[in-house]
């Protein structure tokens, strides 16, 4: 049984795009999820630094830097894009008008709790929009590996590392699993076919919930 | 009662020493390269103003900007959402040795705050942060079955903008994502001094599109081609 | 997913009896003639939908616009800062007979009120009322020495607004002061239904001069040479 | 001793205006101050419902009615002038932008509290911009016959109608003298010159504290 790599699990997100969606894909890995929108659905994307609807990087050489999204980089506009000011931008972001965030881990709790922003004391504290986007959009999904580097649960009863947002995550995109947070307990919604639900649990501190029979994760190579 | 200078000595004369001071730009974009640099020179030639508090919502990249006025040892403080950066050895070092103080702001809420400032709102409620420790030691509230955390305004002494238009009296337009912070920054200063890449006349602008009317502007001085601090970077500046 | 509807009586059919309403529009400037009149002949037709908190500056003038929906008996409750015009006899006469609601509020307390409802900000301070009858009732705090009077976001169910243009993806300017309260409305309501006078392709809209952003924006109809109120009421209109 | 009209009294508060002054003018006898503005004196005026820099009403039947003031009078617009939403524009008026704020009264009180926009109960009440005003503007100036119709004193110990704002007013132009409003005490600035301080003072219900002599109330005839 292979993990999904981080391609595959930004795939797999992006299959849940809703039509019409406004999305914001945090800085990195999230990203990636960009690429993999389905053929024909319609997502528009928001970044903090005030920009509607950009679109995907412009050729080396020809950047502007001027147009550039939340993680520094370079992007271009679709038809319809609009700037505005950091205060409108997260307007959007907390008043509830964007459909999905999308963001990295370092923990997931059960009840939805999310740590991603600080690895506790001894580095320099950064936080950028994170903890607005998670109490803002409709849907907040986290992109993660299923373990830590060491191999150690990051999907965890309670978080240890400093918060970023309390209850907020509705679906984490492992690279075993797709799990939904439905009332403070995680729901498993896909696991990798080639994995049993106790091999699965065993990577996971908190308990997978499982509604029925939980589906295949199946995705393609890239 | 012009509002525009000659000379960017000029325009900065009354940034002094302990003041707060908001720069606009997020990364490169809006990063107003030429009145920063004009204050490190001045800073470097005469020892003020120093003991700065920079509000911006990054902390430097390189050695150009912001991190330019780290390394001069001007700042004292930054107010920031993420003090990271491709090249963050600036403020990174400076901080690790207790040589600056850092107030980390979540960047919506720092816009909001400034916002607020500018607006005349003395606090605001926000999710933001809410079970965190950067809510720890705010008053806390709830609304409608959903906890709260409450905020204070942000102004400063001064803002340094770069526009792109400005007209002489004080409307300015911005180019794309260089508007970012700006426009709220030049509400929530006493003084908001604007480098502005062309100097029009009052009606060049259409009063549709004007994104930051002139009654938030105090100062303006012309920077043609100006410089992008992203370029400059990736151009290999020092 | 387009947003773009080809009748009025279409955009609408999401409002129903006890809906709040934000409605754009000071003055004559704004308001969205076209809109509000399908909505008072489904009303007369129907019956529906009625028992509506209406939210604008003002509440009508002469037999036009909102006092078109007074006289209807549609609504049940106005939220606005000044009940008065040339002509506000709908309101007056229905008000001093008890058979509709003001909750009064202090314009650039509207303003900000229904901002925050679009921004996510719960309640807010300001020293707008302090020490008013307006103020009664409502928390208070000191902020930096002065006194501070706490008010609530608003929000609606429906927003309905006049654009000059709108493209297919919800993007939107206003004519003149025609802008006034609907950018704000736009955020802060669950359905925003325009009236444009242009619906044009993506692209056509300069991204610098988007007043509002798509993403606030529901529904949109077209609505050549649009009547304006003001020239309707000085043309005699009853 | 005759009292000065409402255009008189325009044109004295207009003397007033500090040169690049950002300034409200409300509707009504206030406005009439934009007439009287001394020639080279540079002011912006600004209007609640979105407009900075406006000029003066266009000749009739040329008027555009989405061109207008708060007092849905029909405007022009002066090169430089901008327009923006309705808490863009009590943003600038809360935040302490506007220079000068003018307004009519029912009454003021010596400790600078203003009453404006409600009679009491029985009539619709309306209150507009005003109490976002009087907060606001660096500096709140009142244009008002010195006493009501009846003759009673309008400038009060106290308050007696509901107050739009406290301790809010600078400056009070009257038909009969000008008064500054300091440390709580009205401070007698201008007065007619055919009229006797005391004469003056039995008009007015608080005490006019003096600082020297006042000096001349004089206006052109208009």
């Amino acid at each position: 049984m292979k993990k999904l790599s981080n391609a595959q699990i930004a795939w797999r997100a992006a299959q849940d795009l809703p039509d019409g969606a406004y999305v914001n894909l945090g800085i990195g890995f999230p990203e990636m999820i960009a690429k993999f929108k389905p053929e024909g659905r319609e997502v528009v994307y928001h970044t903090e630094n005030g920009i509607l609807d950009f679109g995907e990087a412009p050729p080396a050489g020809e950047e502007d830097w001027d147009l550039i999204n939340a993680g520094k980089k370079a992007v271009t506009l679709n038809p319809g894009a609009s700037f505005f000011h950091h205060a409108d931008s997260f307007a959007m972001v907390r008043g509830g008008h964007l459909d999905v965030a999308v963001l990295g881990a370092y923990e997931v709790a059960e009840n939805g709790d999310l740590a991603n922003w600080s690895t506790g004391p001894g580095s320099v504290p950064a936080v950028g929009g994170a903890m607005d986007l998670v109490h803002g959009a409709k849907q907040v999904w986290v992109v993660t590996d299923h373990v830590t580097k060491d191999g150690k649960p990051k999907l965890l009863r309670q978080c240890r590392l400093p918060l970023t947002g309390v209850g907020c995550v509705t679906t984490v995109f492992t690279s075993l699993a797709v799990i939904d947070i439905v009332d403070g307990h995680f729901l498993l919604r896909e696991k990798l076919p080639g994995m049993s639900l106790d091999e699965l649990q065993a990577l996971t501190e908190a308990t997978l919930r499982v509604n029925g029979t939980p589906k295949d994760l199946i995705v393609p190579e890239l | 009662m012009s509002r525009v200078y000659s000379s960017i000595e000029d325009a900065l004369d009354c940034i002094r020493d302990g003041m707060s001071v908001m720069i606009g730009g997020f990364g490169g974009a809006g990063a107003p390269i030429e009145l920063i640099h004009a204050l490190v020179d001045r800073y470097k030639a005469t020892g003020s103003p120093g003991n700065l508090t920079v509000i911006n919502n990054n902390a430097g990249n390189g050695a150009v900007g912001i991190a330019a006025m780290i390394y001069a040892g001007m700042v004292a403080k930054m107010v920031c959402s993420f003090p990271r950066s491709t090249d963050p050895k600036a403020f990174t070092d400076a901080y690790l040795a207790g040589k600056i103080g850092l107030e980390l702001v979540p960047q919506g809420t720092l816009a909001e705050r400034i916002r607020a400032g500018g607006a005349g709102i003395p606090a605001f409620y926000t999710p933001t942060s809410y079970g965190t420790q950067i809510a720890e030691g705010k008053p806390q509230a709830e609304f409608d079955g959903r906890m709260y955390v409450q905020e204070r305004w942000l102004k400063a002494d001064v803002a340094l903008i770069k526009a792109d238009l400005a007209d002489r009296k004080g409307n300015l337009t911005f180019r794309k994502a260089a508007r970012n912070f700006s426009p709220l920054m030049a509400m929530a200063a006493k003084t908001t001094i604007v480098q502005a890449s062309r100097v029009v006349e009052p009606g060049d602008i259409d009063p549709e599109h004007v994104v930051t009317p002139g009654i938030f502007v105090n100062r303006i001085v012309e920077v043609a081609n100006p410089q992008q601090e992203e370029a400059l970077l990736r151009g290999g500046a020092k």
